[in-house]
């Protein structure tokens, strides 16, 4: 049996996942989009915290929410002017695009409902169930090397960072 | 018997065909020559000495109580196709061989010597003593056979020497073109001839080792001609459209025989071989490697006689054959193919002898196997007195510088030597005693007279019609009307060369005294000897026959006068029939390159270029055509890449759920 | 009331299609990314929920989430970048005009 | 395993590779001279291995196989590079050192490129003499591929003509031919243990074994037969050869000609027949029409073509026909005479790609309208191609003649109607080819000059006249001498036709 406040917390979150979410692909001001997106993802990240994962929900406001977004917010202002609005797709694309999406979308649906799922109880019941995760933990899963260890794509993530940065460097480098 | 002789008759002529071959080019041509005229001299001894040590030494190796044996020399396997048919090359030596040997020997010498003066100033003479070792090479492989595939080998090879020969004058599209038709009439009929020697064999190899048939090898002439029986017992009775598979065989090697010997309707290409040099058509076209089908049918004779159907079509084909060619030849203007169908129809002669052979005793009178011996009698003066005439013919060619008897006439005032050789070619062909034809001859029509009369009368008036164009030639070359050209200083004709005239008289000499050869003495077809006799109304008969048609011919052609193109008048169709050989050329021509060029060969080729080839590119087409049309998914467009992944996602999806439902 | 898994899916779910409806039918690059972004949070969120319902005593999802974000980074540093490239080149930066080097 | 001789005949065309590596890329003489050692090297070879392999048949070994090794190359597939020869594959491989000699000769001046050609040609006969020393079907297909590849290069590069359509024609087909094969080979493999023993690729294991179930065997059969087939330039599958052959350099055209289309014939019956004998007995018949057809159809069409290349391509259909069509008789003789085929049509096609590559060299032309009396302008060539077309149209005293017969009396021992006539059918195509092997020689050595420029042509050059009396030489010493050969060969079709007699 889940606390009222945590439903209440979800329906409010959900609600504003949705709508934030359906809002980012249809605005045509880009600077708009982005910053429904940077709802939709502190959106996400709250629900990290409510599902337990306090650490992901942080990484998830710093990386996305404070790194990524700030990206797109320069690279709209490098690109657009301020009242610019972005130039639409030919009718049948988007006819194409909505009929397909919508379609996935109540496909996906039908399937969540219909389909029988394991795993049914409730949200307090499956945090009682696993163990507080502390930084420690995640701190040794990424440094070993035995099983449920990811030294190695640690460091394949980090090298990919790092060529990242240069990449980024030569690509946007003036000739 | 020493094997050094029979070893050196094979191998002195192949290496003088290598040594000329090879070395010849850098050679001078007075060396080459004489050293093959030298080299064939030397061949023509180890050839008599092996003939007379056969018939004369009495050695019970050739002869036991008067029977003269068949013995094989020496005998080595070549090709072992299975353990049954092995092939071996071997040399065997019995009466007909011996009797070859000596035909050969003595012709390719005279032509050796013949060619030194006639092609004296042609290119390419160290070539063409170097072919005519190959030739004889290949012809005595063929005689001193043991078995019948020695003999397909060195058949195919007289095909080729043959060829070689032929269109020696290879500038000459003339040459090449009758070269190539006289390789390929014959390459045809010995596809026969394969094909009969498949069937026997096949039959001998299925008997029981252990049997009359056993051993080695299937092929060997002695076996198979000393056990004909057995050799019919072993095709069990088989059947083919109503002939025994045995008598069918023995026809179709038969066929082989016909194309080279030129029998109808494997006759068209013998007249276009007088493209090549005169005497290469002395020495092969009419002497030595024409008769080798009747050399065949006389080899395999016991054969031919256990299965007496193939020697009445032998007999017929050479009936047929002998009163189309002789026909033929009284309408020709060129004298080689005058003198070449005259080849033919004395061959046709000799097969129908060797068809009426068959033993068969006549109101009491035994005369088993008298064809036989008057055949081969007739080969051996036939080849005689028609290398004469070639060589005759080649002196005078030689002088004119034409074939046609339209430039000639009148020459017995300038060539007295050619022109009385000539004639005693002419008066043995026409069987006027006591030349040599004569008695050969009569032997024949007696014979034929014996088998069955038809074939008696038929052949007498073939013998007419001998004497007859025989004449008109001869008239028509030697007297007739003078060519105005004579006249003219420089082109006077004149006899021929020492070198050319020596041929002509040995040969005119042999001519003479051949007939009184007491032949049946040496060859007979059991080895027995036969007492030749005149049978005095055959002979009588034929001789009135003879100089009726010569005198017909004396009238007609002696001097000139108008006779002869009344005639032609009088019957143009007919001459005009005759003069174009009944169309034979023109059907061939049109079965050939009509039908088989135009309609097979190039349906085919059409065929593979467009239905198959065309398959495979079309098959490339599709494929290019499907690529072509997918590569318009490969947009670049990433969004149409999503909602095409999107789409294929959602169909997986829906067919999965379906599935689980 | 709990909140069961399904819970979390639906919006999930809603994210995701958007996100595809957004690629599908945005012309500006920008927009594209913005949309990507919203997919890969939706497939995020799913590994993180199925890893504390289903198996709430390991912490995959999570781990793999974390990796997602660490390359999502990554990816979207060089897409800007390359963006940024393509208006120089261009002067905007629509997708329809990247289309030289197709093929 | 390098004390094996069989090895060798890889090796050294590897090593001849990374000879003509170091070499400069236009120093023709190192080129020549690694070339030239090199095909030297694997010719003394193969005539040393003749020698040995028929010294150790006389001294009474008699095992399937002699001079065999294996070791083992990948274990997880049980693959080894298993080596033997028997009197057969003796003789192919001196037949390929023959040819490979010849071609070396008679590509002396190619160009452009000529150190890459070579490198090709080398690496192509690497995968010939793999092939013919192979006994594990794997590496069998491996050095055959090996073979192929090279080809697409050759002919696309040093070509003439429509090369690169041939060139893609040719591959494409051949590797038609191989998906088949490989297939064919797969399902041999996965039959070749019926005990659940281990599985194998070994050629005479699986033979021992009686391994391949009969029900499969129809269909690997046909899969292997036409796979090999395609490049035995079976009916329908030949016209990658007309096309391929006719834009191929000379040296490529004579080893394509030569050896790599008998590498069809050697897999049919060494895998198809030896490994599959029920379903040989079976449905030989089927192959029996389509390689009778071969024989008929490709001298027929050779009648009529003007391109002289084109005329031996069909001639070889024809001629390659004749060798499928023998070894599908299945009896000792008639396969013996297949080999005796494979062995003389290689030597006799090779002289005459060699010759129409030197004539096209001068004249520039392969057109036989457009040449004419080459006989006046450069007889050595002229006489050698004549001799080429004698022993083509099976003059005795060369080679072909002895392979026509005992194909014919060996293919004449089936008694039955059906054989009968294909056999009769397939004896026409002497006749055919008389025909237009003559028609060409009348035409282009025969006759008048067509083309008075042709007169200052020159005649064969020493490295030409060598490759030619090379090719002449075996030509003829196959026609005059052929029953050690044959007993050579009759001994290993022993074993493969026992097989045969105890599957029917």
């Amino acid at each position: 049996m889940d606390s009222v406040a945590n439903i209440i917390l979800y329906f409010v979150v959900a609600l504003c996942i949705v709508i934030f979410s359906v809002l980012t692909v249809t605005s045509r001001r880009i600077l708009r989009a982005a910053t429904y997106l940077l709802f939709v993802l502190i959106g996400v990240s709250v629900f990290y915290f409510q599902l337990g994962y306090q650490f992901l929900g942080a990484v998830q406001i710093a990386v996305y929410a404070g790194g990524i977004m700030v990206l797109f917010v320069f690279a709209i202002l490098l690109t657009h002017r301020p009242d610019q609005k972005t130039g639409l797709l030919e009718q049948h694309r988007r006819t194409v695009g909505i009929s397909l999406s919508v379609l996935s979308c109540v496909l996906l649906l039908l399937a969540l409902f219909f389909m029988p799922l394991i795993g049914g109880e409730s949200l307090s019941a499956s945090i009682a169930a696993g163990n507080d995760i502390t930084m420690h933990d995640i701190g040794k899963a990424f440094t070993g090397t035995d099983r449920f260890q990811y030294l190695l794509p640690f460091e394949a993530v980090s090298i990919l960072l790092l060529s990242c940065i240069i990449g980024g460097v030569v690509v946007a480098r003036k000739r | 018997m020493d094997i050094t002789l029979p070893i050196l008759i094979l191998a002195i002529p192949f290496a003088m065909f290598l040594i000329l071959g090879i070395g010849g080019v850098k050679m001078p041509r007075k060396l080459a020559g004489s050293i093959g005229i030298l080299a064939n001299g030397a061949l023509l001894a180890c050839c008599y000495t092996v003939a007379f040590t056969y018939f004369f030494s009495g050695d019970p190796l050739f002869i036991i109580d008067g029977v003269r044996q068949q013995y094989q020399v020496f005998d080595v396997t070549w090709l072992a196709f299975t353990d049954r048919l092995v092939v071996n090359i071997g040399f065997l030596l019995d009466p007909i061989c011996a009797m070859m040997l000596v035909v050969i020997s003595t012709i390719s010498f005279m032509v050796h010597l013949y060619s030194w003066g006639y092609m004296e100033h042609e290119p390419g003479f160290q070539r063409y003593y170097a072919f005519l070792a190959l030739f004889t090479f290949s012809m005595l492989g063929l005689v001193v056979a043991t078995n019948i595939f020695q003999m397909y080998i060195f058949w195919e090879l007289v095909g080729v020497s043959s060829f070689l020969l032929i269109g020696f004058f290879y500038k000459l599209p003339s040459a090449v073109s009758a070269s190539k038709k006289a390789f390929i009439v014959t390459r045809f009929a010995d596809l026969f001839m394969l094909i009969g020697i498949l069937v026997l064999s096949y039959y001998v190899a299925q008997t029981p080792a252990d049997g009359p048939l056993g051993g080695a090898s299937a092929f060997n002439f002695l076996m198979l001609n000393s056990h004909p029986t057995n050799v019919l017992a072993s095709t069990l009775g088989a059947t083919f459209m109503g002939g025994s598979v045995l008598t069918w065989a023995m026809i179709l090697i038969f066929v082989g025989g016909m194309g080279k010997s030129a029998m109808l309707p494997l006759h068209i290409w013998l007249p276009d071989a007088m493209e090549g040099p005169t005497p290469v058509s002395a020495l092969i076209h009419a002497a030595t490697m024409v008769v080798a089908g009747v050399y065949l049918v006389a080899r395999f004779f016991p054969m031919y006689c256990i299965v007496p159907d193939s020697l009445t079509f032998i007999t017929v084909v050479g009936a047929i054959t002998a009163f189309y060619a002789a026909v033929v030849a009284c309408a020709q203007i060129d004298i080689k193919r005058v003198l070449a169908f005259s080849t033919i129809s004395q061959i046709a002669f000799m097969m129908v002898s060797l068809g009426c052979a068959y033993d068969q005793p006549i109101e009491g009178v035994h005369y088993s196997g008298l064809g036989y011996m008057a055949g081969m009698f007739h080969l051996f003066t036939h080849a005689m007195f028609k290398a004469l005439l070639f060589l005759g013919a080649g002196a005078l060619i030689h002088a004119v510088h034409s074939n046609d008897y339209t430039k000639m006439g009148g020459l017995r005032k300038y060539m007295p030597i050619t022109h009385w050789t000539f004639l005693i070619g002419c008066l043995a062909i026409a069987g006027i005693p006591p030349f040599s034809g004569f008695f050969s001859k009569d032997e024949m029509l007696t014979a034929m007279y014996n088998r069955d009369i038809i074939w008696g009368v038929w052949m007498t008036i073939v013998a007419g019609l001998t004497a007859f164009y025989m004449f008109r030639i001869y008239y028509l070359i030697f007297w007739w009307e003078e060519n105005p050209e004579y006249k003219h200083d420089g082109h006077k004709p004149h006899d021929a060369p020492w070198q050319m005239s020596l041929p002509l008289i040995i040969l005119a000499a042999v001519s003479c005294v051949a007939g009184f050869i007491p032949f049946g003495e040496f060859v007979t077809f059991n080895g027995e000897p036969y007492h030749i006799h005149l049978e005095g109304w055959v002979a009588g008969t034929s001789i009135t026959v003879a100089v009726l048609a010569i005198a017909l011919a004396t009238v007609m052609y002696a001097k000139k006068n108008p006779l002869p193109s009344k005639m032609r008048q009088a019957m143009p169709g007919l001459w005009m029939a005759a003069h174009k050989r009944f169309y034979w050329d023109e059907i061939y021509m049109f079965v050939t390159h009509k039908i088989i060029f135009g309609g097979i060969c190039r349906a085919i080729a059409w065929f593979d270029r467009h239905i198959i080839d065309g398959t495979m590119d079309a098959l490339a087409a599709v494929t290019n055509f499907c690529s072509v049309k997918i590569k318009s998914f490969q947009s670049g467009n990433v969004q149409a890449y999503v909602a095409w992944y999107l789409l294929g996602a959602l169909l997986l999806g829906a067919i999965t759920w379906i599935c689980l439902l | 009331m709990d909140l069961e898994m399904l819970w979390y899916l639906v919006p999930s779910v809603i994210m995701f299609c958007a996100g595809v409806f957004g690629f599908i039918t945005r012309k500006n690059t920008i927009a594209l990314l913005l949309s990507l972004e919203l997919m890969l949070n939706a497939a995020d969120l799913n590994f993180v929920v199925f890893n504390r319902y289903l198996f709430p005593g390991s912490m995959e999802g999570m781990v793999f989430t974390l990796f997602a974000i660490a390359i999502a980074a990554a990816e979207t540093a060089i897409a800007i970048a390359i963006i940024i490239n393509i208006y120089r080149a261009v002067g905007n930066s629509d997708i329809t005009s990247a289309q030289k080097m197709k093929f | 395993m390098f004390s094996n001789i069989l090895i060798w005949f890889v090796i050294v065309p590897v090593i001849m590779m990374a000879g003509l590596a170091l070499c400069g890329n236009d120093n023709m003489k190192a080129i020549r001279g690694v070339m030239v050692t090199g095909s030297t090297a694997l010719l003394a070879m193969a005539i040393y291995l003749v020698v040995a392999f028929l010294e150790m048949r006389s001294a009474g070994n008699t095992d399937e196989m002699l001079f065999t090794g294996s070791w083992i190359w990948y274990a997880p597939l049980n693959i080894h590079l298993a080596v033997g020869v028997d009197g057969i594959s003796v003789l192919m491989l001196l037949l390929s050192a023959v040819i490979v000699f010849a071609g070396t000769f008679a590509s002396w001046k190619i160009s452009p490129l000529p150190k890459n050609f070579f490198l090709w040609f080398a690496l192509l006969s690497t995968g010939v003499f793999g092939f013919f020393i192979s006994i594990d079907m794997f590496t069998m297909f491996m050095f055959y591929e090996v073979a192929l590849i090279p080809m697409y290069l050759l002919i696309g590069v040093w070509g003439t003509g429509r090369k690169e359509y041939s060139a893609m024609k040719l591959t494409l087909m051949l590797m038609g031919g191989s998906a088949f094969l490989m297939l064919g080979l797969l399902g041999i493999y996965w039959h070749s243990a019926p005990e659940g023993g281990t599985l194998t690729w070994n050629i005479l294991e699986i033979s021992h074994n009686a391994a391949v179930d009969p029900s499969w065997q129809r269909l690997l059969f046909c899969f292997t037969f036409v796979g090999f087939g395609v490049l035995g330039a079976m009916f329908p599958f030949h016209t990658w050869s007309p096309d391929g052959h006719a834009c191929a350099p000379t040296a490529v055209s004579m080893l394509h000609a030569g050896v790599l289309m008998k590498l069809g014939g050697y897999g049919c019956f060494r895998i198809a027949i030896f490994l599959l004998p029920q379903a040989a007995n079976e449905l030989a018949w089927i192959f029996i029409i389509l390689t009778g057809i071969s024989v008929v159809y490709g001298a027929f069409s050779a009648c009529v073509q003007t391109d002289l290349k084109y005329i031996n391509a069909y001639s070889s259909v024809s001629h390659c026909g004749m060798v499928l069509f023998a070894i599908l008789m299945l009896n000792t003789t008639a396969m013996t005479g297949a080999i005796l085929q494979m062995l003389s049509h290689g030597l006799m096609t090779a002289l005459f790609f060699a010759l129409i590559g030197m004539i096209y060299g001068r004249t520039h032309t392969r057109d036989i309208r457009q040449m004419g009396g080459l006989m006046q302008i450069m007889p050595y060539l002229g006489v050698c191609y004549m001799i080429a077309g004698f022993a083509s149209l099976g003059l005795p005293g060369l080679s072909g003649f002895v392979a026509e017969m005992t194909i014919f009396f060996g293919a004449f021992q089936d008694a039955d109607l059906f054989h009968r006539i294909f056999v009769i059918a397939a004896t026409t195509s002497i006749v055919i080819t008389a025909v237009y092997i003559l028609r060409v020689v009348g035409k282009l050595v025969l006759g008048p000059v067509v083309d008075e420029h042709h007169r200052q042509l020159t005649d064969a050059s020493w490295w030409e006249r060598f490759s030619t009396v090379t090719l002449i030489v075996c030509l003829a010493g196959i026609g005059f001498f052929p029953n050690w050969i044959n007993e050579t060969i009759q001994q290993s079709f022993e074993p493969i036709v026992n097989v045969l007699n105890q599957a029917i």
